[in-house]
């Protein structure tokens, strides 16, 4: 186990750890922090993979900008969600599906996904979050299985020229390869953010 | 160019000035009385006129060959492929003679009806003008006819006579039809205008086939006697063209003549005004009917030979003869003096078309002539007798409301009608001139079958040229239309000893006077017409008064079929031949016959008022009761027509409705139903699938199964194609589905339209509970997706199912 | 030269897209462009049939081709001869009178009523231009739209149904025309319509060809109503707005039966003959379409119903014309059959002049009388005569007109149908004959007698007002060209002889 | 094997924090939480193109480049859900995606 790999495992269980917590806690503040735990892994984790520039970017970005927003996003909008599954609802439910399991297990399932949506607006959330929870594991080891299927690569890779970033750069301005995406890109954000304003404007 | 301008030319003008006037009144003159019937009037002295001008001019024509025809002015009217059909005057003898009388009599009828016609309405009526338009109409009609150069102008000015015959009659008093049989104008009009349909639907295949076989409809290219030849060989529909050809425009010609099969329309037009009536039986339509046999005559005598015989009397002649006989039996019982006139025409139409069938053409020609005037003058004095018997009961009613009788106000309360000759009597006294000029028009109606008998017996075809020399006695037409002499000469004795002798029978018969001399002048004219012309066509062999005057209709009509020449040289040879003698002898029994009994049994002791008929009284006694009541309905044969073509087209017409659409909103026929229905059984299909789905929604496991299973059958059949198509599995589950739909719905047309709407909406209406707005359901959904994609993709790749 | 053509087939277009502009409070304005262009291009229009009728009619004269889309050697191709100039003055006629009329009648949503007619106008023009299969169904499809909306907003009660109805009938008809137009384009190479004919598509195989050809044949039956598929026509006639009858009834049926002259029976001659002589399939359906359509016009109460199935029958006989043409396909040299066949079609396409003009005029009578009224049902009716005498005059024409009387123009069409249909087939022309009398019948008996003889009741129509003067201006035009075409049928007749005589003789 | 870390490693990894971003989109009411989740499903996208950058095709820049892009619309993304939130709190007073249903067919 090399120190590269240790490193990496310790990393790699921060960011998901950081990222379960963003999924499941309900307290908006957890939750950000949580939020802030995944991106500092992989800002760590594109350390590792040698492209410091784009960890510094990584960090710059999301840690700096994104979080900021979403900070004050959050702040300024008090945490409603009051529907998820209470802590003892959750057991109740539990029990309820165990016994709904055996005997038609869509049902419950189905019902939830595609039942109408009663009018005081608390159905029951349990059976969306299993199913949520289901389709994501599903997806996830189908993906899983899949890189492990394939035989990525044998060779060892190359070292990382020293000018990755002028190459970086050149590449991102020079006519015959990324300029015009660039000019799009920054195009579709110039947009995007004179859209958010004018949404946001106090008529 | 030197103006060798041929005074036939003026022919075309003849027909010019009387539409000329009717476009005049209709468009302008339609507010003012005097303006119209002047217009009218001086339209049609203009024609009679141009017309006196193109007899004289075609009588003085040189003997032609086959004929005096003349011929001119071609105008180019129609093309069809490459052959090219103009439109021209063509002048032969029957038509020159033809238009001497057609323009008189017209002109005689105008004059009269502007007297006969006081409208009671003092404003100025529309009506008032438009009648006399549409009468000028009428009269343009019927001089097209004999004017133009071929039969398709003479099929238009055919048709166009017959809607100014429906919008005179039909568009007239409104007078609602009390009776059973009495039928109310309008439907008289309609009923006209239908039958005269039929025969004209006849007369246009005729039309047609001429048109295709000939290449052309002009007089000169149908009657040469190749084209003749060629028609009369070729063979079409079992018998020769020509055949066929003749029997589709003698078709036309009885509906319009009213012979026997199509007779109805013409009884019923009594209900018509007389000048109109007058117009009708006499000067123009039913006379045009006679005169297409007439003018086809060439064809008719093309087609004679493979014409069906019936006991060896030409099926046209048959038709003739029958007519004849049934229509005189019929006239002999009518009480209204209109409608016995108009029975009366029916047989002697009758008798023109027998004459004419057997190939007595002159006969027929002189019968047509002499019968036209006889007739007008006849209507025309029934005419003034009417009005006479209106003024009258004016009067009584005047008087009457002293000397309140109950039986004369019962009888009277039977709905008064002037035209009832029971009413009438002793009006000898009270209407001289129109007395003189009814006994003029009877004498002349029942000389007439005589010398057309005697004609009729000296054509060549009795004769038995080429044909053995058969006897005439044993021809049964000889004896129909000798029996039809008898029975004319009876009914008109009749009718002129029940309305002109004896005392008055009703208090309106009492206190008639003589009409306006605006009447009784026509009257006159039309009785010296009458009595001049008569003596021009008796044939030479008539005994007593034969030879007093040379023949000159005869040679002059017969020129035109190349008859008159031969004929007269046969007889001129000395005495006539013995077997001639007979059937005049038994024409002139019979005639002679008629008469005394109608002095018999009317005229001797004259009927008292308040009398049934005598007739009537007699064959009750004989228990023949039925029979009159049985001539008196028309021996039903009205009622039999209507029960069975017009109520079983009307029953089948809204058979036919509910069949196609259905009339009330909710009921749909079966044909848009059976198209809807199918429409509807889409939608109950769309409905079973989704009650059906909607149960699968709550078993979503096993659906979701259902699915895999699904998906194996459809990778079963090997059709990869499907699947990169990316069906997702709920596409899968519709798939089923819709191949099924898509099945039902390639077959049926219509139903699809709407099926596939509400199936559209049902499947919606299944998939709608997914779209519940909540984004995340549709991640969630997605997801889902993918994920079923993946494992089939994986199972076919790697596990090659 | 002077492109003539497009330039008449884009006028209206422009008219439509100068209407857009004009604010849609502004009406007066709106009416007046309206008619305005549709009267250029009436005047356009009669230019061309002058300069065709000089020219020769037998050619196609005019011809523009460029080329559209070249990868599928698609061009836009115009032509017209003496088949499609008669027609498209006729649609531009009937265009100019249907706004003039509806200037007075139609008061909500004007500028949508207009923009939608010129439009409509416009894709009319190119289905009778067109020469290239692809731009022949493509006017084809524009038709249907505005149609249907026309129906759709404009219309009566159940307006929904039947504009959804008609709509779906036509697109499953041009949806089989188009594979089969596909199929040619397979075949042949070419969307030309002369050059397709004259290549022979699916000459090879008789079921291929006898499959493309039925396709055509049901798109254009569907079109022109023939009985198994005209349940369409008296809902759409019920329901549509009078101006748009006028239309639906004067032009696009007319399409139909244009298509079925200049495209179904150049592209497969032999599969028409087999279908009307051997296996008499086509015969059966005119004569059932004549008969069957007049026996239903007799039972129905509601005018614009019975109208409609009148047109039934009266469409019934282009068909059989068509037959008469179709028939004598192999035996065109003896000049007796030529000529029988030519007049077959001249019948055919007299009819389908005489037929727009005449139902034009009976829908407009119709609409008058239930602006007045707002009562079809003939049943409410009586004694009229006396009442709107200028009305029962015109009325008295077109009827007669209507129901074929010779001296007016209905009876052209019917007559050389007859003459080519008698001598070929005498049992189906004597079943035709059939129809007249039942058209006959019901002309008189339901529309004149019900209408305007008989005891008028005062209270409910004395307040009956005649004719108005924009009414008789929109009509006696075409009571004019009835009497004219009546008595004097040459120039309209020499123009269809020359061209059918040509197309005749050029079926290979 | 850069300091013996097989490539699989880090595309597992991204794959994980894929799923989770997914589960917290679909489970997680809130709608800024769901923006979040998205951020997370989008750094694993980076992870992955970096790591492949790293590993194929270290020489080109083009993985970097990708990954510049990602950021880009990252924070396009981010700035556009944000306003949307807003503007939804202020009409409808709720950030609970349950509530907004009004698309519902």
């Amino acid at each position: 186990m090399t120190l590269q790999q240790i490193l990496f495992l310790i990393l790699s269980v921060i960011t998901l750890i950081a990222a379960l917590m963003v999924v499941t806690l309900h307290n908006i503040s957890r939750v950000v922090f949580g939020l802030i735990l995944s991106f500092v892994g992989v800002t760590g984790l594109f350390l590792l993979l040698q492209a410091p520039h784009l960890a510094v970017l990584q960090f710059l970005v999301y840690v700096g900008g994104v979080f900021v927003l979403l900070l004050l996003g959050a702040r300024h909008l008090d945490e409603a969600d009051n529907g998820d599954p209470a802590d003892g609802e959750t057991e109740r439910k539990a029990l309820a599906l165990l016994h709904v399991l055996r005997r038609r297990f869509a049902v419950v399932l189905a019902h939830d996904i595609f039942g109408p949506n009663d009018r005081e607006g608390n159905r029951p959330r349990f059976g969306i979050a299993l199913s949520a929870a289901l389709g994501a594991a599903a997806l996830g080891a189908l993906l899983v299985w899949t890189i492990l299927q394939h035989d990525w690569v044998t060779t060892a890779p190359g070292p990382v020229p020293i000018d990755s970033l002028t190459a970086l750069a050149r590449t991102l301005v020079a006519p015959y390869a990324m300029a015009l995406p660039s000019a799009v890109a920054l195009l579709l954000l110039l947009i995007a953010l004179i859209g958010a304003l004018s949404i946001t404007r106090r008529r | 160019m030197v103006f060798n301008f041929n005074l036939l030319d003026l022919a075309c003008f003849i027909p010019l000035f009387p539409l000329l006037a009717f476009v005049a009144v209709s468009l302008y003159a339609h507010r003012d009385r005097k303006l119209s019937h002047s217009l009218v009037i001086g339209g049609m002295l203009v024609a009679l006129l141009l017309a006196q001008i193109v007899f004289w001019r075609a009588v003085t024509l040189p003997v032609g060959g086959g004929g005096r025809a003349y011929e001119s002015v071609n105008v180019h009217w129609l093309v069809a492929g490459e052959e090219r059909l103009t439109l021209g005057v063509y002048v032969d003898p029957a038509a020159a003679v033809m238009l001497f009388i057609v323009p008189l009599l017209c002109l005689t009828i105008f004059i009269y009806s502007v007297g006969y016609m006081p409208f009671d309405a003092p404003q100025v009526d529309p009506r008032y003008s438009r009648f006399f338009a549409y009468l000028s109409l009428f009269a343009a009609g019927m001089l097209g006819i004999v004017v133009f150069n071929n039969l398709l102008a003479f099929f238009i000015s055919w048709e166009i006579m017959g809607t100014c015959a429906y919008l005179l009659l039909g568009s007239w008093r409104e007078k609602a039809c009390p009776g059973f049989d009495e039928i109310t104008p309008r439907e008289a009009g309609l009923k006209a205008f239908v039958v005269t349909k039929i025969g004209a639907l006849f007369f246009m295949l005729g039309l047609a086939l001429l048109y295709t076989e000939v290449g052309s409809l002009a007089y000169r290219d149908i009657f040469n006697p190749e084209t003749l030849k060629r028609l009369a060989s070729t063979p079409f529909l079992g018998t020769s063209t020509a055949t066929v050809i003749a029997l589709l425009l003698f078709g036309g010609a009885a509906a319009q003549s009213a012979q026997f099969p199509l007779h109805v329309w013409l009884p019923d037009t009594t209900e018509g005004p007389t000048p109109v009536l007058a117009m009708i039986h006499a000067a123009t339509m039913a006379s045009a009917g006679a005169f297409l046999v007439v003018r086809a005559y060439p064809l008719f005598q093309a087609a004679e030979v493979g014409v069906w015989a019936i006991g060896g009397v030409p099926f046209v002649a048959f038709v003739g003869a029958v007519t004849a006989l049934g229509a005189s039996l019929i006239a002999v019982v009518q009480h209204d003096v209109k409608g016995m006139f108009a029975c009366s025409t029916i047989s002697q139409l009758g008798y023109v078309i027998a004459a004419l069938g057997i190939g007595a053409y002159t006969a027929g020609v002189f019968h047509l002539v002499m019968h036209a005037f006889c007739k007008t003058l006849l209507f025309l004095g029934a005419g003034s007798v009417i009005r006479g018997m209106e003024r009258g009961r004016q009067q009584t009613h005047a008087y009457e409301f002293e000397e309140q009788e109950d039986a004369e106000g019962e009888r009277e309360e039977r709905s008064f009608d002037p035209r009832d000759m029971i009413d009438m009597g002793g009006l000898r006294w009270r209407m001289p001139r129109t007395f003189w000029a009814f006994l003029v028009g009877g004498a002349a109606l029942s000389i007439l079958p005589l010398i057309t008998i005697s004609f009729w017996s000296t054509s060549e075809r009795v004769q038995g040229v080429g044909v053995a020399s058969v006897n005439v006695l044993s021809r049964p037409d000889f004896w129909m239309l000798i029996v039809a002499a008898g029975l004319t000469a009876f009914y008109t004795a009749r009718q002129l000893f029940m309305i002109f002798a004896g005392p008055p029978r009703t208090g309106a018969a009492t206190h008639t006077r003589e009409s306006a001399p605006s009447l009784t002048r026509p009257l006159v004219i039309l009785a010296v017409f009458v009595v001049c012309l008569f003596w021009l066509g008796i044939p030479a062999d008539f005994p007593l008064i034969g030879g007093l005057i040379p023949n000159w209709f005869h040679d002059f009509v017969g020129s035109a079929i190349g008859a008159g020449a031969q004929s007269t040289a046969r007889l001129s040879g000395g005495g006539i031949a013995a077997h001639l003698q007979f059937p005049l002898m038994m024409g002139l029994a019979f005639a002679l016959g008629g008469l005394l009994v109608g002095w018999l049994v009317y005229g001797l002791k004259p009927m008292r008022a308040g009398e049934m008929d005598r007739l009537e009284a007699g064959m009750r006694k004989l228990h023949l009761g039925w029979l009159h009541t049985g001539l008196r309905k028309r021996l039903y044969i009205d009622w039999v027509y209507r029960k069975t073509f017009v109520d079983g087209s009307i029953w089948l017409a809204d058979a036919l409705d509910r069949f196609d659409c259905g009339r009330e909103e909710g009921a749909r026929g079966v044909l848009d139903g059976l198209v809807n229905g199918v429409g509807s059984a889409g939608m109950v299909l769309s409905d079973a699938v989704a009650w059906f789905d909607t149960r699968v929604l709550d078993a979503l496991v096993n659906r979701l199964a259902w699915v895999f299973g699904g998906l194996s059958n459809v990778a079963g059949w090997g059709d990869v194609h499907m699947m990169d198509a990316s069906v997702n599995w709920m596409g899968v589950a519709a798939r089923q589905v819709s191949t099924g739909l898509e099945f039902f719905d390639l077959r049926v047309i219509d139903g699809v339209v709407n099926g596939i709407g509400k199936t559209v909406r049902s499947l919606g209406g299944w998939i709608r509970p997914i779209q519940t707005g909540r984004v995340q359901r549709y991640l969630l959904i997605a997801v889902v997706t993918i994920l079923a994609l993946v494992l089939t993709f994986f199972m076919i790749l790697q596990l090659n199912i | 030269m002077f492109p003539i053509l497009s330039v008449t087939l884009f006028v209206p277009l422009a008219g439509a897209l100068l209407i857009m502009v004009i604010p849609s409070e502004d009406v007066k304005t709106i009416r007046r462009v309206g008619v305005a262009f549709a009267f250029a291009t009436l005047v356009l229009a009669a230019i061309i049939w002058i300069g065709v009728m000089q020219w020769g009619a037998g050619e196609m004269r005019y011809e523009e081709n460029y080329p559209w889309i070249p990868a599928f050697n698609i061009h836009f191709h115009l032509g017209v001869d003496g088949l499609s100039a008669p027609m498209v003055f006729l649609t531009t006629l009937l265009t100019t009178l249907s706004l003039f009329y509806s200037a007075r009648t139609i008061e909500e949503r004007v500028k949508e009523y207009y923009w939608l007619f010129l439009v409509m106008e416009t894709s009319l023009l190119g289905a009778f231009l067109s020469l290239d299969l692809v731009m022949f169904y493509v006017f084809w499809e524009i038709q249907l739209l505005p149609m249907f909306l026309l129906i759709g907003v404009w219309g009566g009660e159940k307006r929904l149904y039947a504009a959804r109805k008609f709509f779906i009938y036509a697109m499953v008809g041009s949806v089989v025309m188009l594979l089969a137009i596909i199929g040619v384009y397979l075949q042949t190479g070419t969307f030309n319509i002369i050059e397709a004919a004259a290549a022979q598509p699916f000459y090879g195989n008789f079921t291929w060809a006898g499959i493309a050809f039925w396709a055509f044949f049901v798109a254009f039956a569907i079109r022109t109503p023939s009985v198994p598929f005209h349940t369409w026509l008296p809902d759409a006639h019920t329901e549509a707005p009078t101006a748009g009858s006028v239309i639906l009834s004067g032009v696009l049926l007319q399409v139909g039966a244009y298509g079925l002259i200049r495209v179904a029976l150049p592209l497969f001659p032999e599969q028409f003959q087999y279908f009307v002589w051997d296996a008499p399939v086509i015969p059966v359906i005119g004569v059932a379409s004549i008969v069957y359509g007049a026996m239903v016009c007799m039972a129905q109460w509601d005018l614009k119903r019975l109208i409609a199935y009148s047109s039934v029958a009266h469409l019934g006989y282009v068909t059989l014309g068509v037959c008469a043409a179709a028939g004598s396909f192999g035996l065109l040299d003896t000049p007796m059959n030529l000529n029988a066949a030519v007049s077959g079609l001249n019948g055919a396409a007299f009819q389908m002049f005489s037929h727009g003009v005449i139902t034009g005029g009976l829908f407009f009578l119709a609409g008058m009388l239930y602006e007045r009224t707002q009562t079809r049902d003939l049943g409410d009716f009586g004694g009229l005569a006396r009442q709107i005498p200028h009305y029962y005059g015109i009325t008295l024409v077109i009827a007669f007109a209507a129901l074929g009387l010779p001296g007016l123009a209905g009876f052209w069409g019917e007559f050389f149908v007859f003459r080519g249909t008698v001598h070929a087939m005498p049992i189906v022309a004597f079943a035709g004959i059939l129809g007249i009398l039942f058209i006959a019948v019901c002309m008189l008996w339901k529309i004149l007698q019900h209408l305007f003889l008989g005891e008028l009741d005062e209270e409910k129509w004395s307040g009956l007002t005649d004719v108005a003067w924009w009414e008789k201006l929109t009509l006696w035009p075409l009571v004019l060209i009835i009497v004219f075409l009546g008595l004097y049928p040459a120039p309209l007749l020499d123009s269809f002889n020359a061209a059918m005589t040509t197309l005749l003789q050029t079926l290979p | 094997m850069i300091y013996g870390i097989p490539l699989e490693w880090y595309l597992i990894l991204a794959a994980v924090l894929f799923c989770i971003g997914i589960y917290g989109v679909l489970a997680r009411r809130n709608a800024v939480v769901t923006l979040m989740c998205i951020e997370l499903m989008l750094n694993a996208v980076n992870i992955n193109l970096l790591a492949f950058w790293r590993y194929l095709e270290p020489g080109g820049a083009l993985g970097q480049a990708f990954v510049v892009f990602v950021y880009v619309v990252t924070i396009a993304a981010a700035g556009v859900g944000l306003a949307l939130i807003v503007a939804l709190w202020r009409t409808h007073a709720t950030v609970n995606l349950e509530d907004v249903n009004r698309l519902a067919g």
